[in-house]
Order: C-alpha cells, then structure tokens, then sequence
C-alpha cells in the first residue's frame, strides 16, 4: 500500500505539506481553520467562498489565509 | 428646528444620516464594540483583514459575530499594505469575503507615525476605481492629493487631523479648510480625533463626517464614550450649518454699558 | 450608561442639571431669546441693568416678560459698572428689584476688550458676599486671583476664555487648566466661547458649566444654535467624566499591521 | 392762588424738577415709566417696589432709575 | 540701516542699549553666570535676597563676587515673598544693602505655579512707589492690572509668558498683545521664554524687551545660549521696528506664474 | 564659542556657512534686492524663468546684473509648470543658460494656494535626479513624501510651513519634526516665513536652513529685515546645537523660596 | 524678382512668420530681444546659447523663448 | 564672678542666646558669617552696614539676617 501523495504548497509566506488535491476548506479544516470565517486568495488571487469551495491544491500552490478583525 | 441632523451624507451610491464613522480596532471585548456602535447611531464601520494563524484558536472569534451588519455598512480597510499592490489585494479579499465593494484605503509604511503614502495611495485608488470599488481614501493633509484622488473618482477624501491613535485632535486645520474648500465629494476627518471637541472642530470647520476609533475604543466607558462623540459631531454639524460667527480682534459688549451710574 | 447628566451642578445653594448657563443680550427679539433658552434646557440666564431713558418709549418692553422665571434663575450681572462700588450699587439694586440675591460680578472699565479688573473685583465681592450675596465672579484666567475670590466666599470663579464676544474660544486653556485643578467651587468658563468646539474643550478641562450669549444670540437660528450648544456642553462633560485618552508624540495602530501580505 | 411748590432732584445725573412730596411711583409714571418694571436707588440706597411706593420726595434727592434689559 | 538698537530703551531714569535682561538663578558655578552674563550684553541682572544659614558656610560665596557691578543695574527680585509686606521688606533690605533702588517685584505664593498675586502686588507696588522705588512688577498677562499698575507709577509691567521655568513660551499672546497697546511704559516679557524663538515672538509683538533666565542658566553652554538668545532678542525687535507684513488667508506668488510654457 | 555657524550645510556637493536662502521676487528693484542680499550673508538665492514678451521691452532688466553670482548660487526654480513634464522642461532651460545643474522643483498648479503636487513632484524629481540635477523640491509637510524624494536621490527635501507669501509662519510643526527626525538629507523650511520668530522656530526644531522671499522683499527695509533674518536664523540654529530645555508642566522656581520672611 | 521666402513658426505658443533659415539670435532680435538674455527651447529642448547660435528656423519649428527673472 | 549677662534674640525666627549689648557685627561673626555680605533687618527695619555697625542687641530684639543670592 502507498502512502497518499503530498505536496508542498505555502500558506501565508511559510511553506506547508498538504495532501495532492485536496479542496480549500478540507486543507483549512487541517489547519483549524473554519472555511466559513476564512477568505482565501489562491496563486494571487481572491477567491469567494463558493470559487474556493471548487479548488483543488497542487504542489507550488501559493495561497493567503485571512480573516477578518476588528480594525480602525 | 429639528436636533437631528436633516440633510443626509452621501457617499458613493449610499445615503448616510449619521455623520460618525466608528473604527473597531481596540476595544477590550466583542460585546463593548457592539455596545459602542449601537449608542453612537453609526451607519458604518471600518474592520481590517489579517493573516490566519494557522493551528491557533484566534482569541476574538469573528468579527461579524459582533457586528450587526444589517444597521451598518461593513468598510473593510487595507491597513498593513505596504504599497499600491498590496493594498489592492486586500481590497479585493474584502470583495471575496462578501463585504460591500468598497474599500478604506490606506497605505502606511512607516511604523512609528502611520502616516499615509500619497504616491501609492493614487496609484491604488486608480486600480480600485476602475475595478467598481468605492474608494474612501485616508491621506495626509494635502489639499492638492485631495484634489487627484477626487480627479481619479474616489468617493471621499479622508485627511487626517494628527497622527492615528494620538488623540491629538486637528493639528493640520489651515490644509483641511482648504480642502473642504476645493471638495467636490464628502471630506471625512479621520485620525487623532481623540476628544469631543476636537470631532467638533472638525464639523466646524465644515467636514461632513468624522472616523473615531482610539478614543471609543479605549475609554473607560465606550458605550458613554460613543454618545458623547455622536451628540458633539452631530451637534456641530448642525451649528455650521446655522452658520457660525466670525471671530474679532476685539471685543463686544453683550450687557449696555454706556453711562451707568456714572455720577 | 445615561446620556444625560447624572451628577448635579451645585452653585450656592441650588442644584443645576444644566450646564449651560445663557446670556439674554443682543437677541434681535423677545421671541427668539425666549425660544433659544427654552431650546438649550439652560437653568440660568443673565440680566442686566440699565437707566431707564425718561420720556422715551423703551422697544425692547420689560425683559421678565420673555423670562420664563419658573424655569430659570435669573442672575442680574453688574455690566457697566466702572468700579467696586457701583458694582455693589447695582447688585443691590436686582435685589430691590427681586431678583434672588445672586450677582454675576463684572467689572470691566475698558469699553475695547471688556477685561475685568481684578482688584475692583475682589473688593466688590468681599462687600457681596458679606451682605449675603451669592456672587458669581467674571475674572481673567488668573489662578492666584481666582483662588482669592474663592478664599473671600464667592460660589464660583468664571474665568474669560477670550474677550466678550470675540468667537475666539478658549485662548487661555493653560491658565483655565490651573484654575480648575486648584478650585474648590464650580469653575464656569464665560467669555469667547464662539463655537460648540469652545465649549467642548472647556468642559474636557474639566470646567463645570459655561456661559454662551453673543454665539447664540446672534446666530440666524438662535433656538438651533442653542440646542448645538447645549448638546455639545453635556456631551463633552459626559467625556470629561468618562475619562479622555492621554495624547501621544507617535502614533499607535487601530488595525493589526504585521507581517501581512509581505511575501 | 400761589402755584404748587416744586423742587429740583437729580435723576440718573441730570436734573429735573418735580412737585414737592410727590411719591416715587407718581414721579416715575410722570416721567412715562412703568413703576412695576423700573428700579429705583434713592439717595444711594435701592429700594424695592414697596419702599419706594412710601418715598415722597424731597428737594436735592438723587434717584436711580433703573430697568431690568437683556445682557450676558 | 544699522544692525544694533539705535534706540534706547528707558526704565525709569535709566536707558538701555540691550533688550534682554538676565535672571541669575540655576547657574551651576559663578563662573557661568559671569561668562553669560558678558555674553549676552545685558545691561541689567536680577538677584534675590534669602535668609542667611546661621553656622553654615553657603556653597556659592556671595554673587556679588561674580557680578560686573560696573557693567549690569543689578535688580533685586523679591521671590519669596508671600504677600505685599514682605516685598516690601525685602526691598526695603535691598536698598540697605546698597543696591540701586530699584526691584523686580513678584508676589507668587503658589509654590506648584509661581503665578504672582495680583492684589498683593499692587498693594506692595503702592508703597514701594511712594518710598520712592522704581518698580517693575511681575504679573500674570492681565491688561486691566498692567494699566492699574502704570497708574500706580511703576516704571514697567512684566507679564508673563507661561510659568517661571516651563521653558514653554508666549502662551498669551493675545492679552500681551492688548498690555503693549495700552501700555504708556515699557513692557518686558518675563517668565517661560524657553527658546531664541519665544523672544522673538515677544519682540515681535512689541514687547521692549525679555527677561530670561532658565533657559540660558540650565542650558549645556549657557554663554553659547546667552549669545543666541541677545542676537535673536534684537534682531527680532529690529523686524518690529522695521515692520512685519501681515498674514493672509491665501498664498501670494513669489515667481511669476501666468502662461508659462502650457502649449 | 563662536557665534558663527561652524559647521557647515552641505547640500549636494556644495557647502554653506549660511543657513538663510533668499527668494529673489517681489523686492521693488534690483538694488534693494542686491542690498538685502548682501545684507543677508546668504549663499543662495533663487530665481525664476519667464516666458519673454516679444517686442516688449521687460522693465526690470536682466536678474543676473543684480545678482553677485560669485557669491551666491543661483537656485533656479520651476515656478509656473503645471506638471513634472513642464518642471524637467524648465530646470533644462535653466541649465541650458548657463546656472549650476541644480534646481528648486516646485511645481503647483492651483493658483490661490500655491500647494505643491506630490505625485508631480515626485515623477520630476525622478527624472531630474537621473539626469544629473541636484533636485531641491517643495513640498507639503508631507513626510512619507519626503522619505520617496530622499530615495530618489533629492538633495534636500524643502517642506512648507504655509501658503507662500502668507506669513502664518509654521502652521506644520508636528509633521516637520518628524520629516526632520527621519531625514537623511538636509531639511529647509520653505514658505510662509513671516517673520524672524518663525525662522527661529525652524530652526529650533531642527531644520537645517530656511528659505526666506517675501517678509523681506517687501518689507520697508529690506536689507534691514534680511539682516533680522539672518541673525535670528543663525541664533537659533546655534540654540539648537547646544540644547533647548523640555517644557514642563509646572513652574520651576529661579530663586530660592524657601521659609524667607515667614515670621 | 521674388520676396524672400518665409515661414511660420509657434513663439511661445502663438504663431509667427519669419523669414525662412533665419538664425535664432537673428530672430530673436527681430523680436527686440537681446540673445544673450534669452534661452530658447528648441522644438521641445532647450539650447544653450552656443547651440541656438547654429540654428536656422524652419516651417513649423516651435520655440519657447524664455528669461531669467526674480522669483522665490 | 559672675557669667557675662546673656540676651534671649529671634534670628530668622528662631531663638538665639546672644551676650548682652553685643553688636551686630560681632553677633554675625559668632554666627560665622561675614558682616560684609550680610544685611540685617533689626526690629523690622532694614539697616544698612553702617546703621547696622552702631547696634547693640537686647533681649527680646529681632533680626533678619539675609544675603544677596542668584535669582531670577
């Protein structure tokens, strides 16, 4: 039996191993993140909710994680 | 002869009749700030957007659990960009979150002052503009940048009285005065206002709203806190437009004086 | 957690929840003077005395029959007299004339500026106060003076914030701040005090009350304008009460600024 | 017959003559003033309404006559 | 057309060339305060009087030692007084200690303040003009005590700036303003000159001349400062003299600017 | 121990003893304009470029024959363009006339303010600095704009303390400083200078040099004035140098106070 | 016999006839001006005097032609 | 033998014991100071060094004894 493959994407700047193709909101549940608190910009681009719910990690992915906070 | 005010504010594509603007950074709790933004009758805050920590419970959950976001219009602003593109980003995360489109813009490098790059500033009120956002920009007291970013359609100019969170008041008046002189869209005072007096000043001098954050957000009381800045912005308002009287380098009697019990 | 006032004004022996105090002179009419005190909730209100011309009609009729007495102490204040002892004669002469046995004490000889003098001052309200007077001194921001005033039994001290009727503000904000930490009775800024702005920042000094004419009484809608004031006066001792933030040389962020979108 | 006898007062600092013994509320409403809106100070010495209704005035008397007017 | 006062300026039945006057408080060695004090150009210094300590040798010899008697009027100040009769003593032993009759007068009980008492002070000035003394009293900034004074027969006024040693400036300008309109003797500025810039201000006003002492006193080279603060002092009363434009509401161009290369 | 300036300003590859730069417009003829230079001690001075009237004759002939250009350096400035096009296209005339490769960039299309154009400002002085020019520009107390222009190679950056020509003097203080606290190149104070006081204030918050046109080109005497100005501004840097006290916030005694006369 | 040929040219920003390969110097002082007041941009660069000494004008150049004068 | 008489004086209102008749200059000088650098007020009257030379104390006499100090 083989391991799952992984690859290697970076999450706000620091690089992270996730499984191949796993969706957006199963990697941020990984990572103890809610999906529904969470706004997703993927390779340079922001991402809804819904487009974030249809994306598929590949190895090199570049992705920023935020949420929203209080600010002035 | 009504004490609330009975023209509304305008900006972009909405009408406001609250003419204070509440940021939500610094207070101590969740319930606070929704308390504060109740009692101050605000119709729009400001929130930020910052990176995740991943693995790590965020200690204030999520901000809308706070705001009621059916009374107020959510600004999301790009507080942390480091330039134009930067701050673009941001705006456009705000846009995937469901936020309003519009934006706070505010590009500020440098730590210490947190005073606003007009250079980049531009630059990205161009990109948003043309994207559909309504752009509400915070500035230094440049009436010639206010001018460029009215030029470049932003909705707002938002110059601000003395440097974020110093509540000290309107330092830069002469250069406000002038650019609600030349302003063809709503001026906004923002930063430093850290007393009643000093929203007044600020209406005064003619502005049409104010951004309070600091000085809410950190007082003993901000429920109390956020009343009294609603009733003197308000209350300001409204005596600038009564119309206010010039001063003069002398003075004039209010009592009769000529020959009393002059025996 | 209220917005109006919680804690008494005490001057005397009365009780005031207001902390507006108005001046009745250079209203255009009757009319708009007594819709203008009604507006600002006001508690007090100056008179002032003046010869009577023989033979001649007077237009203005008799001020009580716009003074709603029931609503406020009507406190006859000693305009025109040029010294200690015309100061007394015309306190004694509201007396007569029944009004309560309280005087605002002005003495102000130089007809450009209306400065009060504070030895004919002093010198009236030991005599005042010894017949049982209850006097309310106009002075300059003189700490040391109005320590003395206070020393020989007067209720308040008023110290000026810029000449009668000048709209200039609060220009002696250091002196007014000294007066008020060292004052044993309510400190009531009286004087200069043009703009809501001006009676915010003396009630952020931590003054008690304020006195407003001329802003008011000449305003093209004296009743808005009072009501402006009267909102600003009280919310900003709501501030004052609360607790103001201390000022600060640099800034200090309202949104979280760190390593966001640096990559 | 010998006309009524009259005096010579000051009031408010010019002079002004006057029936002898005439009370202070006739003089006033001589005068065209209101005695219920005016103030008096009789020889140095205010006095209310009731006192100077009792005042007959005598020659080289110095009345005050005062109102009450608008003022800050 | 020449660089040095080519007016006097005269104090009672003295002229003087300069128009700063030295405090010689906080010096830390004689030796300074000689070096400064020839530095600056003064032509008048003040001294106190204080209790002698009995069986105990004072660190600081006698300042006489160190003072070009020759050179400066020396000025006894009366600090420490708490009322008019003990300035009046203390002026009193002045004289008999061979002083000019002359002296600086203040009365400041409030020991946090040091803002003079401006009942005591007239009352002292009274009795010290009638023994024949030529008085220069300092006082809070008050134009109805200035002229009271000057009726008096004092051969100046001094109002203050800020307090004694706040180092911060012409708080209140616009009453100086008024006491050196009114004025019928000369005005020296005294109190909270911090900086070259804060007697030029005075001197732009009008004032006829500064007393300073902290400022020089306490700086790391206090005859560099003494230096600075004589050249500023009188060029700035040169300017005055020459006249100053007024301020405007809008810009004047200094370049032509019509029509220039717009194609 | 010397009360000239030793140290010197270097800006670009060029030193100064003098801290003053003279605007050259406005003096009512060229010998008073070469007198108050003179007078001044200054090292340079501006100038501007105008489109010549054709068959006109100009009434005040060539600038250049009332300018000693061995003793001064002759800024030529870009009044009158509209935009960084027309600023390069002015600083190349000038250097095509012969004047050192140096130019006061100054570009400010609104006629009643005279406010400088960042975002111009910048692009000109980008191109300038490429081509060889030592760039001094004008700007708005904008210190985010002056920390770009110091990285793209300006030689000073020239923040104004108001309008030009209208005398308010440093209505920008608390923006100046932190230009001056953050600054790699020399700091010059530009317009609005109206008086010495306002140069000494500059100056004592640490600016490096003060330029100076209309206070003394229309002064009654300018040569007089620019001598004021000239002390005042070397006074007051000397003052600095050495060391100005903090303000404080209660008095600080001068004499001693103790127990004197308290019988 | 024929009239010298001329041309039009743009003197700051209005239009002007001249004759045809006239010099700048000599231009400038059909103009009343003196040469070595004046700096002239040359179709949109500027020149120094050595080199619009070599300049002869054509149809069409545009010249701005400027002086030095006070200014702050 | 008796002790020479001593005098009960106030000086800067304390109490000193002083000989009898003594003068002032002496009594400063057993106080250690300089006669020459002081000035005396003697029953609230400034006296000058000569006046002050010609003074001999008695019980119950008051001095204020101050100097010449930096003040500004």
């Amino acid at each position: 039996m083989s391991a799952a493959p992984t690859i290697q994407i970076e999450v706000n700047g620091k690089p992270v191993t996730a499984p191949d193709q796993i969706s957006v909101p199963e990697f941020l549940r990984t990572q103890e993140l809610d999906p529904a608190k969470i706004i997703v910009e993927w390779n340079g681009r922001a991402q809804t909710r819904e487009e974030a719910a249809g994306i598929r990690l590949s190895d090199g992915d570049r992705l920023e994680v935020v949420r929203l906070v209080a600010g002035g | 002869m009504e004490s609330t005010p009975n023209e509304t504010l305008r900006i972009g594509d909405r009408s406001f009749t609250s003419r204070l603007i509440l940021g939500t950074g610094k207070f101590n709790s969740g319930e606070s700030m929704r308390a504060a933004c109740r009692a101050s009758g605000t119709e729009m805050v400001t929130v930020a957007l910052k990176r995740a920590a991943l693995r790590e419970k965020d200690p204030f959950a999520d901000i809308l659990d706070f705001l009621e976001t059916d009374r107020y219009l959510v600004l999301p602003n790009t507080a942390g960009a480091m330039n134009a593109e930067e701050a673009v980003r941001i705006a456009r995360l705000a846009e995937a979150a469901g936020l309003p489109k519009w934006v706070k813009l505010e590009i500020h490098p440098d730590p210490n002052y947190l005073l606003p790059d007009p250079i980049e500033t531009l630059k990205a009120a161009e990109i948003l503009v043309k994207e559909g956002f309504t752009v509400l920009p915070y500035i230094n007291a440049d009436p010639v940048l206010a001018l460029r970013l009215q030029d470049a359609g932003c909705a707002t100019v938002m110059p601000l009285g003395s440097p974020i969170g110093s509540n000290r008041g309107i330092e830069t008046a002469a250069q406000i005065r002038i650019i609600i002189e030349q302003a063809r869209v709503p001026v906004v005072v923002d930063a430093g206002i850290g007393a009643p007096s000093h929203a007044a000043q600020a209406m005064e001098l003619g502005a049409d709203a104010v951004l309070v954050n600091t000085a809410i957000a950190v007082a003993p009381d901000p429920e109390g806190m956020a009343r009294a800045f609603a009733a003197t912005t308000h209350a300001a308002w409204e005596a600038h437009r009564i119309g206010l009287g010039r001063t003069s380098a002398t003075a004039s009697p209010t009592s009769p004086l000529t020959t009393f019990l002059e025996s």
